[in-house]
């Protein structure tokens, strides 16, 4: 398999003749046809003798280089004939491949150029966007403004994505560290206590972190059975509150 | 002369963690100080926000978590922010929510604050008002919370035929996430996407 | 003497917008300045933040909006905040295809493919699922093949401001040997197999 990741390391067939051109350091614009041909169809050949699937594009590139080799061996009296009708220039048949070559070159440069400026970005971090509802009016039900495309809305799901990697805080470290569940109880009690109202379930779970969340609710549950806290929901759709019982033991100190 | 500017640190963690904060420990492990140097650092940092007039930010402990929030004397400019859309372009929030609603539905509101990891009340205002979405059920079990899905206008909106016709989403993108936990959500994603 | 703090209501407006952004325009509309105005105090914010290095923010400018983000030098210790850093790379395929795009867009799938020398199907199906490229119309002609071309999400994935931005296209060879293992181990094999 590992065999197999490095020879994909080609993109294709232009990407293992530049690899070849470079190794070999051979002038681009003067390709000794005969010599690349050579080495070319001897990857090939390795890649068939592993059981490996050689891309059809691979095969096609063999088979101009092969026509290519061909023609550079024409006899000379050919360039000669040329000559007499006054061409400057007699048309290199590697020519129409030097042109892809260096084509592909550009590009495949700027790809290298572009995976610089994705590491730069990545060390980079933003935050998401603040939930905005105590400021908000009622919301707006004309879409005729409305001026986005599927690609917005992919573009900013791509950011979550991203973002979400970072709203794990540490959770392989705090998976191995126990959070006490008498210490969340201890925690939450003293949120109640402390801000003197009811606090919404939401708002109990500040660490969206499984972890955290389980130890949260273990810890919520105990308390209900210790009668520390009342829990109410007002309709049946409605949210949940917590609020803390007067006279509980639990020491919020802790 | 303070060599690591701690509170430099401090700022760009807590930032980057938005919502749902960090708790003295977790400040303590990334710093990789005591938690009483951590707190030490809370505290200095609190006090620049405080004093300095031109920094729009304050540290606020909640729950035994801190995290950063805007200043209430600026409560006026987001207000006004929520009120001017962005040249009448849905927000991020609002995209995002529409996103998740897209490819999960039915999903409930807590399902998509646990994948958005932020409360999205608004935005699921902002996309009923709209019509993108709507309920289209109610969740089974003890809350029976609604279930949102998109609307025929979401369809004739994106210029989509079908639900089936929505840009599939990238395999990869969670590769590195292999065995671990969190992304129950992804591969659900794969399953609808499969 | 300044009676706004419009720094600090700048950087308010600016947290709470979040990854979303904002556009010179909204921040002009939200502060009731002058959009010139605006600028002035968003270069005066992005001073502060550059020259303070107890802050731990930069105000950057990517994908036609300003936001926020963490300062690069502070990589390390968000690194620590998240399990898999790093997060999930573009392959070489999509960057080519995109490095393609970019460069050339409009451009069909057929012209991608004679600049490779090879299928691209699969790239281009990873660049659209990340939102990267979109297609914006057809070629004319017989086939009326899709035009693919890159999206803002592209821009804020390489943290371009816009595409007159991008680097200039290569056109010298750089000595890089990317395949020298696959050599060594091709050389390996013909010897075992000679």
């Amino acid at each position: 398999m590992q065999y197999n990741v490095k020879i994909e390391a080609f993109e294709g067939p232009l990407d293992l003749l530049l690899h070849l051109i470079n190794r070999l350091e051979i002038d681009i614009y003067d390709i000794p046809v005969a010599e690349i041909t050579e080495q070319y169809l001897l990857y090939i050949h390795t890649m068939k003798e592993l059981e490996l699937n050689v891309a059809s594009e691979f095969l096609v590139m063999a088979a101009t280089l092969l026509a290519i080799k061909s023609k550079m061996l024409l006899p000379k009296h050919e360039e000669d004939l040329s000559e007499e009708y006054g061409f400057e220039e007699e048309e290199d048949p590697r020519e129409e491949l030097v042109e892809r070559l260096i084509e592909y070159r550009k590009y495949k440069e700027a790809a290298n150029e572009f995976k610089d400026l994705e590491h730069e970005r990545s060390l980079i971090y933003t935050k998401p966007p603040s939930d905005l509802s105590e400021y908000a009016k009622e919301a707006q039900s004309d879409n005729a403004d409305l001026n986005v495309s599927l690609y917005d809305m992919l573009g900013a799901f791509q950011k979550l994505m991203r973002r979400k990697k970072l709203q794990k805080p540490l959770s392989a470290k705090v998976a191995r560290q126990e959070i006490p569940i008498e210490k969340r109880m201890g925690e939450i009690i003293e949120l109640l206590k402390r801000t003197n109202s009811r606090k919404s379930l939401n708002e109990l779970f500040p660490i969206r972190e499984r972890n955290h969340m389980v130890v949260t609710f273990l810890a919520l549950l105990e308390l209900m059975k210790r009668q520390e806290v009342l829990v109410e929901q007002e309709g049946n759709f409605a949210e949940i509150y917590v609020t803390a019982q007067e006279g509980g033991a639990v020491d919020a100190t802790d | 002369m303070q060599l690591i500017n701690w509170k430099g640190i401090l700022e760009s963690i807590l930032f980057a963690a938005g919502d749902g904060g960090l708790s003295i420990k977790q400040i303590a492990e990334v710093l990789e100080v005591e938690e009483l140097k951590a707190q030490e650092i809370i505290e200095d940092l609190q006090e620049d926000y405080e004093k300095d007039e031109n920094r729009g930010l304050m540290l606020v402990s909640m729950a035994g978590v801190y995290q950063l929030a805007t200043k209430k004397e600026h409560a006026v400019y987001l207000k006004r922010l929520v009120e001017t859309p962005g040249g009448s372009h849905l927000s991020q929030a609002a995209l995002e929510t529409l996103a998740i609603i897209a490819y999960r539905q039915p999903i409930t509101r807590v399902e998509i604050e646990e994948i958005r990891g932020v409360k999205t009340e608004r935005p699921l205002q902002t996309l009923a008002a709209r019509a993108l979405i709507k309920e289209v059920g109610r969740a089974e079990g003890a809350g029976r919370a609604y279930l949102y899905g998109t609307t025929r206008e979401f369809l004739d909106y994106f210029g989509l035929k079908s639900l089936s016709e929505l840009p599939p989403l990238p395999e990869t993108l969670n590769d590195e996430d292999s065995g671990e936990e969190a992304d129950l959500f992804f591969e659900k994603f794969q399953e609808l996407d499969g």
